[in-house]
Order: C-alpha cells, then structure tokens, then sequence
C-alpha cells in the first residue's frame, strides 16, 4: 500500500499492484480482505477501481465511505502498510467503438469508478457529460476533476448544499436533451439505478449500470450476489452481480424485484421446480 | 523427501486429499482461471436438484464471528442442463468431480441417481442430506438416522458399483453417530461432515433477520469445532468408514486436526470465497506440517488422535508398513 | 428520556437485562472486586452439584476461531458447602442470584431443589440439562425432551411457586423448538438458551485432543448465530415463553440481535473472561442501541423481528403503551 | 504503549497504565488483549510484571517470547500502539520481613518476573543472589542486571553456550550451600519448578514457585488454570493457578500431578462425588 488520504468525506487508498493494473479496464472491480490476519472478518469487501497509474510498476487507487468495521479497519491502515487484494474482478463497461456523445452518472462514492471510463471514452474522442449527486456537498466524488475533463458537469444534492437541491434523475433529462447524449452510464445506490435507467427508457438511449449486491467472494462460486435480469431470450434469471456483471443494461436489470425471485424467474419456486431448501 | 499425499475415498484414488466443498466451487470455471483444476483431490459440484432453481432471494449472506451465514437455496440449473453443460466440460478435462445432490423426496435423489448413474465423469456422488423431506412436513433429512439411510439406500442401489456413494451430513443432530451408523449400513462408501448448522443474524439496523431467508447455513472457521468433534466421534465408532471431513478449514493446520481425528480427505469451503488458492495452498501447509512430524505418508496420520498418548507419532509410519 | 431496562423473568422483575452466565462468574467475590454486583440484572452461579467435584484434567481450555472450548467438569465444592458459604454471601448483599442445578440422575436434581427449595436468596433455579444422564448410558438430558421434561417437572414440583424455574437447552438437537415445548409443559417458567454445543480441537503438536477431556464446550462469538437462530426459533413457537438468549454475546448488538429474535434477558459468559465489566458494558450499549431505534422500553424490542416487515419499529411503544 | 525492544530473544514492551503501576507488588501479572478488535483470537494472553516505572504517571514492562499467534501479534505492535491491559492479577510473592539470603531461580523469562522482588529484597536488606538459565545463552533473560545487583549470580544453559551445561538445578544446591540460603524463589516451566522444589526440600527450606497454567480469564471465573495442590489441612484441590497463585509454596505443588485429578483430590471422581458431565 502507497497512500492514504481523505477526499471530503471519502478516504482514498493507493496500492501497488502491477497485476491488477495491468489487466485493469473501466469498471473492474477489486475485492479486499479485512482485518488482518486472525480477523474474525471472513469476507472481503468489493471496491470499484477508481485510478489506475503505471507508477511503481502498477498501482490502484480505491475510493470508499465507512459503512461497518470492514470499512473502518480499512480507513484505520497507513502508508507502507500491505493490502490482501483481489482482481481486477467484475465485466468492465461495454465502451462504444464510435465517437459517440455520453452521459456519466455518478452518485456518491459511485461516481468514482466513471473516471477510468471517461478517460477511455475522451480517448476515443466521445463527448463526456457528468451528472454527480450526492447527499450533501461532502459526498458528492470527484466534481473538481468532472469539470477540468467534461464538457459539463451537473451536480446535484439532496439537502442543495451544493448544486441543484434533489437527486441526479432530476437533472439528467435536460442534460441528455442538451448533450444529444447517444448513452448513459451511471453508479450508485440501487433505487438511483433504477431512476437513472427510467430516464434513459424515456429517451430510448441504452444505459450502463453498475450493480452493488453484497458479495461473499466476487469470483462467481458462492452465488449470494444474485440479480435478476433479463436475458437475451427474455427470459428472467437470477444472475452473479460480480462475474455476470456488475455492469449490466439498465433496462435488463428488474429493479422493482431486486430482492425477490420473481415469479417468472427460471427456477422460481412454483414455476416448476419444487421447493428443496 | 515429500509427502506421499494420495488418499482414497473408498476405492477410488485421489492424487491428494483436499476437494472442494459443495456449493462453494461454482461450475468449476471459474476457478480454472486462477489455476488448474486439476491440482485438486476432486471438485465438488453444487447439490445439483432435478428441476431448475432460482433459489432465494437476496440477501443470502451475512458475515458472523469467524462465519458466514449463507441461504443461497440451491440456486441452479437442474439436472438436464447440468448433464449437459457442466459434467461434460468437468469430464473432458479429466477433473475428478464428485456430483453432490439434493432433492425433497426419496424419489427425487432416486431419480437423480439414475440420471448420473451412466453419465460419464462422476468419480462419487455426494448425498446432500440437509434438503427439507417434502413427504415429512419439510423435516430435513439429515436429522434423522432413518430418513438419511432410506435416501442413500436408493441412491447406492442405483448407482453402478465403482461409483462411491458419500452421505453427507449435518451437526444439527443429538446423535452425529447413530445418522453416520445409519447412512454407512445403508450402503454408503463413504461419509462427509459437516454440513452447515443452521444459524441466524439479525440485522439490527432493520430489526429484522438479516438473511431473506430468515435463518441460514453457518460456516467458515467458527464452526470447526464442530467438524473435528463429529469426524472424532464418528471415526470412533465406524473406523473403517472413509471420512471427508470439513467446515472451517481455512489452513493446513486446520485440515490436520480434521485428518488426526479421522478424516482421510478435506473439504474447503467458505476459505475460497476469501482466497480462490485456498485449496492448493492448504494442501502444501498440510504437507509440510506432516513432514515435520515425520510423516511419510498421509494416509499414516489418518485418525491418529485416538492413539493413545504413548504411541510416538514420529513411528507411525514404520508400524504401517509393516 | 432514557430506555427503561427492567425485565421479567416469568413473574420476577429484574432491573436490568443482563445477567451472568453460569459457570462464568464464579461465586461472585472474583467481579465484585471489579463493580458492584447490583448493576448487574442477576449473578447465575456455576451448575452447583450434590457432592463436590473436582472436575476435569487440565488443559481444560483451547482456543478456536472467535470461540473458546471447555471442560471444566463442573468443578465445585458441592451443594452443603455452597449454601454454607456461597449463597449467603450472595443473599446477605441482596444480590439478584440464578442458583444452576446439574446432575447425573432426575434423583440428583431433585435433591438440590428440595436443598434450595428453603434456602433464602435464591431468586430462581436454571436446570442446567446438558449432564449426562448416568442412567441412560450417558446421554445428555437436553438431546431428549423426555428426559429433560422429566427433570424439569419434578425440580418444578419440589420448588416453591414464587421461585421461577428455568430450563438450560443445549443446540446439539434436531429439533430445539420440541425440547423447549417439553420443558414448558413440564412446568419451566422460562427457558435459558444456548448451553455450549459440543466441540473439540487437536494439537497439532502434540496430535492429541488439545482438552485432556477429548471434547469440551464451544462458547464466544463463533455459536451467536446458533443462539440467535434457537432463541428465534423458540420464540415463534412458544411466544409467551420467557427466554434468556446466551451464547456468544460480545457486545450491545449481539443482545440486541437476541432481544430481537425474542430474548427478555441476555445471558454474558465468555466475554466476561475477557472484559470483566463486560455485562454492564453491554447493557449500557444494548440501552443506547435501543434509545437510537426509538424505543422507550426494552419489553418492547422483544421478538421485534418476528413482526412483518412493514411494522415501523419506532412506533412500537405507541403500540405497546395502549 | 510507548516502547518496545528486542533483548535477546525476547520481545519487550512499555506500557503507561498508572492503575496497574501503583497497585503493583513483585510476582503479579498481566492479561493483555490480543489481535485488536474483531480479532478471532477471544482469550487474553497472561505475562509477568517485569518491570515498574513513576514515569508517565506510571509504567509496567512485560518480557516474553513469541509462542503463538498472540504473542505474534504483540511482538509486531510498535510505539504509540495502544494495549489493552487488565491487571495487576494475581497474589505477588510472599516477602520475608527479616533481612534474610534469598536465591532467585529463573528459566529463559521466567527470569523477568524475579528483578522487582529482588529490589524489593534488597531494600530489605536481604541477600539475593541468582541462579538463571535457559537452553541457549540468548534466551537467559537478565544476567547482566543480576550481575550489577546480586551478590552472585550462577549461569547455566542446556547447550552449555552460557555458564555451566545443564539445568539451573545443578548448580542450584551448591548456591543454596554457599549462600546459607534462607529461601528460594523461583519462575520457570513447570518441570523446572518441580526440580527447584525438590532441591529445596532437601535443604529443607521454604520455596516460592510462580505456575505457569494455561489460563483463560485470569481473574477466577472460569476454572481452567486448575492444579492440584495441598492446602493446610492437608487436603488436595484443585485450585486456581490466577488468583490461588500464580505463586505457590513448592512443596504445597503436586507437581507430579499436574495435568491430572488425584484420586484423593476433593471431588475427585471415584472419591464420593459421582462423575456428571
Ligand atoms: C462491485 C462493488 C463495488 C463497490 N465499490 C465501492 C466503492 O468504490 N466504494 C465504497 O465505498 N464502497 C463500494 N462498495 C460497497 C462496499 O463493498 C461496502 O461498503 C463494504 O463491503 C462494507 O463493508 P463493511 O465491513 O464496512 O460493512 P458491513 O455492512 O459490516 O459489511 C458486512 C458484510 O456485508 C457486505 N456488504 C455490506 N454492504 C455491502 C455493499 N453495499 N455491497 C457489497 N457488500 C456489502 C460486506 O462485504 C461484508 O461481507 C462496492 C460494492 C460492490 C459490490
Ligand atoms: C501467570 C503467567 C505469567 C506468564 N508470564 C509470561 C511472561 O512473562 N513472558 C512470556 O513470554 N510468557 C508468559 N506466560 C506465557 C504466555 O501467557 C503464553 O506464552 C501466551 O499466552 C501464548 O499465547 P500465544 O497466542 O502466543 O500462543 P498459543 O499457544 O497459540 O495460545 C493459545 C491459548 O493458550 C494459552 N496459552 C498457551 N500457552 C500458555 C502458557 N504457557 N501459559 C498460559 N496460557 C497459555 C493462551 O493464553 C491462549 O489462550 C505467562 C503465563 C502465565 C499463566
Ligand atoms: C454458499 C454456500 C453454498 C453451499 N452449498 C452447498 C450445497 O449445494 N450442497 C451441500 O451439500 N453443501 C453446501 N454448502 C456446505 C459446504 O459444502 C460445507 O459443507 C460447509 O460450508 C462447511 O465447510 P466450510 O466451512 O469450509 O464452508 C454450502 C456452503 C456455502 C457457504
Ligand atoms: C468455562 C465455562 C463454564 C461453564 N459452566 C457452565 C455451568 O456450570 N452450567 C451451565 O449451565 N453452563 C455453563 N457454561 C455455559 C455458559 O453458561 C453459556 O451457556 C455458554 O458459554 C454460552 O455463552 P457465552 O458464549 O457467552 O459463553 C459454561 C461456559 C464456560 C465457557
Ligand atoms: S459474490 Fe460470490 S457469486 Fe458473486
Ligand atoms: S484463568 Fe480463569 S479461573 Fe484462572
């Protein structure tokens, strides 16, 4: 591990690890193991990448809020301390081929992972737009470097301490009809995808979104991280957020049965399959 | 000189004794990208059902003292699609793979049995016993000595005769001994403990349970207690029943304990969900704290812990070659 | 406005809702030199037996993950010598005193429960039912409900009516909620749960069980799932039972987790090995966990999660107070 | 914790906890919580007060070796780490209130606990002369400071790589011999102790052995630190090692017995009491 710091309300962590960033593409993510060894914690927890540099042969950048003592033990390490991680894990973002006009939704420690994204996109001469919300000033991410690489950036927040009072949705409309947007991405929290998604729906852009589900390994063996989605045949499964995602279609996402197995789910109890365990 | 690591499960020969656990390796490819699969003893497959599952809905897990509480509910493809998509891509790589099964009823793991029975690829099959009797108000089967032997009984009766049949087992029990005595009457090759134990947590954010499904499947390290303590009681009674023993394992050290109180292979579970290397890691931590102690072999230090105090562990195994 | 703590157990009110407990509080004198033993909800004294017994060989303890194992053999001076020496010192400082029971035979239990049936300062009696049954070749009363209903109905019997009698459960059965609803139709006034589940661990030094007893007693964090999950499953059956929940309780949220599952009353035991404060710790962070979710009264957080979820927690006092 | 140093093969820490300081007598010890929070590691782990300062309102120093995971833990904690200490445990030596000769007999850091009686000896008046040893010459803790404060000070190791080849009981009589030896007191492994002890019984002079027991609580609540020993009526318990002790009079130790319950111990399986769980 390099370093350590505080952006407003979010604590950064910077680690060395070349094998990471070399495989590394927007929207990977990267699990951690907590509390050292002899930890009563057994899970690791999952980061999106935020940065990636070739210093030191490679290294990372983390952005995360304190949720719970994982969380905590994490904003507690210093610098020259080692990090267990794993990854780069998770499908990266689908990225356009043409030079396409895109929106980048951000809410929160969410918005950290769309900068990798927007670089890629800038690369390939697509314009970038930025939508960032937050709670309160505090936690709105990245706002400052949103400005210097987008051609706009609309911030928003819930108590209106900084920019337009309310959530990310209520600006994106008029921010996608500005820009002539050809797509969305977006994360963050769950009902934010799902209201970002509605939006998109209404102008018929396809939209990206990263899905937060709590995850047991990451890797796709544990099957605890489980969606459903839609499938190309239409039919409803319930999908790994960390090997099948987390980056999925919004509109393929049911987010009003995140939660549940929907009725007609494949396997949904009653729609043929006895109920075993 | 190294560890000669080969054990069996009944009669058939693993190259070393640590395997995947069931439910905890996923279809096997996603592990193969972290390392060759077949550097394992064998890979478990998820308890396959005969029908397709969603399972339950999220969320399916919460973190406990040196545990996790899982309610995934058997989520999985059913028999047909795994038969067609799963076995063959385990089968034409040569990765020895025990197929694990549930069902609800006798019938089902019946008809399940006679699905694997010519499918080429199972090196055992596992009888995931933790699954609700549909028949008996949803008791689950494992809880009981006669429900457990009924459903091996009609699975080794249809499976073809080289192919072991293994009862798996849960801890939630009075009597570990007496459902292994009768699961290994009833035909069973060979035995794996433990199942999860049936926890809960809850979340007191929401004040309610923490997993959707209410109550969930204990395991990682909080519960390795348990698994020594039931290889130890069952490998007293039946010592000559083949134990798969697991729950916990997160170290070599850890599946030493298990191997000295009877078990001739491990499990490893939850560890993967920490670390995909788990399994190739343990089984060299296994090896060297073997040859510390002198072992040649490690079938020599199976079950060694019952030895009374005297017999000194550094001879084993020049009484077992005898 | 601060959380009022008071609790039942059955018709005896306590001031608070933490209590010790047995077997991991010695005789009182050891944390009386730590705080006054009047914050506490009640001191429960080691399972005191007929005669003194000098228990188990030592090592009597092993560390596992988030657990400790014990055999301490109930190692005590007997009941004369405990009314003699211990009660009275308890009873003199009015301090709130669970007297814990254990025997071999229902004969045995019934002779410490006429020897404290008179005894001033007993504020209840737990049975605890995890001993041997010497009777029946040493299978533990609490794996039966029979038996256990058999010695629970006649220490019931024999003690006055004002002195609630409690039921100890173990979680190493199948079916906890059909030894509960045995004690309760035997006559126990509340049930306490989880005694430790059975567990063992080897040294993989010398590779022989690290307990000179073999098995030993599995408590600390590691078994609060299992505490949670019985304490849940109790409740729902029997709702208007009082329970004390144990098993694992580090912490404020850890008995909160139990209240919520359906505990009035939350038993410290292992913690206290570390943090000898730790019961007045927990309730003063059970109290502040309660207060920030809007409840008024404990009473009122007792099997919450039990409740729809649609049930607004912070209005649960407007409900309870009609 | 303000510092921590390497002495030979031991492990030294400083921690400023003034309540401990002030109640301090030569021979109590420390119970310190290891792994830090969320740890798996549930029981405290127990050393001898080494060593106590004023400074800082108050110092206490423990000496030990890296055995397990806990010890691990605290061999890496650094200065200005935080410990969290109960103490002080357990009944200190007994002292002789005449000016008497003492021999203090130490094995590897069971030395440590020996340097605040002799002091406390000392300002006594009393003659403390030490014999100590351990199975190499690093792992003999504190010859020089004996050297500087004893009359004499015998040296033994298993190797023979310090002082005399073998065990500190070989020199031991001829010490007690040259010294007129009043009383020993003596800290080590068990079977050391049961050797000091039979030495003393010879000269037929009071001995004082600290008994190392594994212990989970420290404090008398939990029954595991057991060993049987005979009280003044003549009778055998099984008694605590944490509060009955740590220090006992030898000859009081079953040494022999350890590890198991005499047939004749009060409540002794066998000896009345029925056999219940
Ligand atoms: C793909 C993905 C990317 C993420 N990226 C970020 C990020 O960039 N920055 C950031 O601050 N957070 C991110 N999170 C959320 C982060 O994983 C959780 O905040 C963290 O796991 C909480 O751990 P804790 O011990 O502090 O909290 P606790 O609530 O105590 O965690 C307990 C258990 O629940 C799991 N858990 C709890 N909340 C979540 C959650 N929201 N998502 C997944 N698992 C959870 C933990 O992994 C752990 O197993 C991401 C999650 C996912 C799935
Ligand atoms: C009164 C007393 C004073 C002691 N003073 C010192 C000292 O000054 N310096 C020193 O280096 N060591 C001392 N010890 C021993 C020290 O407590 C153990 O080395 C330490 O607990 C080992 O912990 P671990 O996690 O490294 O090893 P592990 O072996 O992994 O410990 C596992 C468990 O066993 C217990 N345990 C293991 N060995 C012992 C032991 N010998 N005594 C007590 N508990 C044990 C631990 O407390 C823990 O609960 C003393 C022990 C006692 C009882
Ligand atoms: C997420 C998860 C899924 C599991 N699925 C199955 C299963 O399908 N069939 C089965 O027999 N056991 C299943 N188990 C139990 C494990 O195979 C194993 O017996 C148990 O978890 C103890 O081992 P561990 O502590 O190493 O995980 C599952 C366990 C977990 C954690
Ligand atoms: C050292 C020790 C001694 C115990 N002695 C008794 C006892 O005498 N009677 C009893 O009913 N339970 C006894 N128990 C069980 C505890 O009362 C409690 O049910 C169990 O340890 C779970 O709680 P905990 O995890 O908080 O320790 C003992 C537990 C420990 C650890
Ligand atoms: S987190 Fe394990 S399958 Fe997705
Ligand atoms: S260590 Fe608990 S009684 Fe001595």
């Amino acid at each position: 591990m390099l370093t350590t710091r505080r952006v407003d309300a979010y604590h950064a962590l910077t680690v060395v690890a070349p094998g990471i960033a070399e495989r590394f593409r927007p929207g990977h993510f990267v699990s951690v193991a907590v509390g050292g060894s002899r930890s009563s914690m057994l899970t690791r927890r999952s980061f999106s990448v935020h940065d990636v540099r070739s210093d030191y042969g490679g290294t990372v950048e983390l952005v995360f809020t304190v949720r719970g003592p994982g969380t905590e033990w994490l904003a507690e390490r210093r610098a020259r301390d080692t990090l267990d991680l794993v990854g780069p894990l998770g499908r990266p973002f689908p990225v356009p081929r043409d030079p396409v006009s895109v929106v980048l939704v951000g809410f929160e420690y969410g918005s950290a992972v769309l900068f990798p994204l927007a670089d890629t996109l800038l690369a390939r001469s697509c314009r970038v737009d930025f939508v960032l919300g937050g709670g309160s000033a505090d936690r709105v991410f990245g706002a400052m470097r949103a400005r210097r690489i987008a051609e706009t950036t609309t911030l928003s927040t819930r108590d209106g301490s900084l920019g337009l009072r309310g959530e990310v949705t209520d600006v994106l409309a008029s921010v996608i009809t500005d820009t002539r947007a050809d797509v969305v991405y977006a994360c963050g929290p769950m009902e934010v995808m799902r209201a970002v998604t509605s939006v998109a729906i209404k102008f018929d852009i396809p939209v990206q979104v990263v899905a937060e589900e709590a995850m047991a390994c990451g890797i796709g063996i544990c099957m605890t991280c489980v969606l459903p989605v839609i499938g190309d045949d239409g039919v409803t499964r319930m999908v790994r957020a960390c090997v099948d995602g987390p980056v999925f279609r919004g509109e393929r996402v049911r987010f009003e049965d995140v939660g549940t197995i929907p009725f007609d789910a494949q396997g949904a109890p009653g729609g043929g399959a006895r109920h075993v365990s | 000189m190294s560890v000669d690591m080969r054990t069996f499960l009944a009669h058939v020969e693993l190259d070393g004794p640590v395997i995947t656990a069931a439910g905890c390796a996923g279809t096997g490819r996603e592990l193969a990208q972290f390392f060759d699969l077949h550097r394992l003893g064998a890979l478990t497959t998820p308890s396959i059902t005969m029908a397709p599952r969603a399972g339950r809905p999220t969320p399916r897990m919460a973190e406990t003292p040196s545990g996790l509480l899982n309610a995934v509910g058997l989520q999985g493809p059913g028999i047909d699609s795994f038969l067609e998509r799963e076995l063959p891509w385990l089968a034409q790589r040569g990765i020895r793979t025990v197929v694990s099964i549930g069902g609800g009823t006798v019938n089902e793991y019946s008809a399940l049995a006679r699905r694997l029975a010519d499918a080429p690829g199972v090196t055992a099959v596992e009888v995931n016993l933790a699954c609700p009797n549909i028949e008996d108000r949803g008791r689950v089967f494992a809880r009981e000595g006669a429900a457990s032997a009924e459903v091996v009984g009609s699975v080794r009766s249809i499976m073809l005769g080289d192919v072991p049949v293994i009862a798996k087992l849960s801890p939630d029990v009075a009597d570990i001994v007496a459902v292994a005595t009768a699961c290994a009457d009833a035909g069973a090759d060979a035995l794996s403990m433990i199942n999860n134990p049936l926890g809960m947590a809850i979340d007191t954010a929401t004040l309610r349970p923490a997993l959707a499904a209410g109550t969930g499947g204990l395991s990682g390290p909080a519960i390795l207690p348990l698994a020594v303590r039931c290889v130890w009681q069952v490998h007293a009674a039946l010592p000559r029943v083949p134990i798969i023993g697991m729950g916990g394992v997160l170290t070599g050290s850890d599946a030493l304990q298990l191997i000295l109180a009877g078990a001739c292979a491990v499990g490893v579970g939850t560890a993967l969900f920490h670390d995909p290397y788990a399994c190739l890691r343990i089984e060299r931590e296994l090896a060297d704290l073997l040859q510390a102690r002198g072992f040649q072999r490690l079938a020599d230090a199976v079950g060694v812990a019952h030895r009374p105090p005297g017999s000194p562990a550094r001879h084993l195994h020049e009484e077992s070659s005898l």
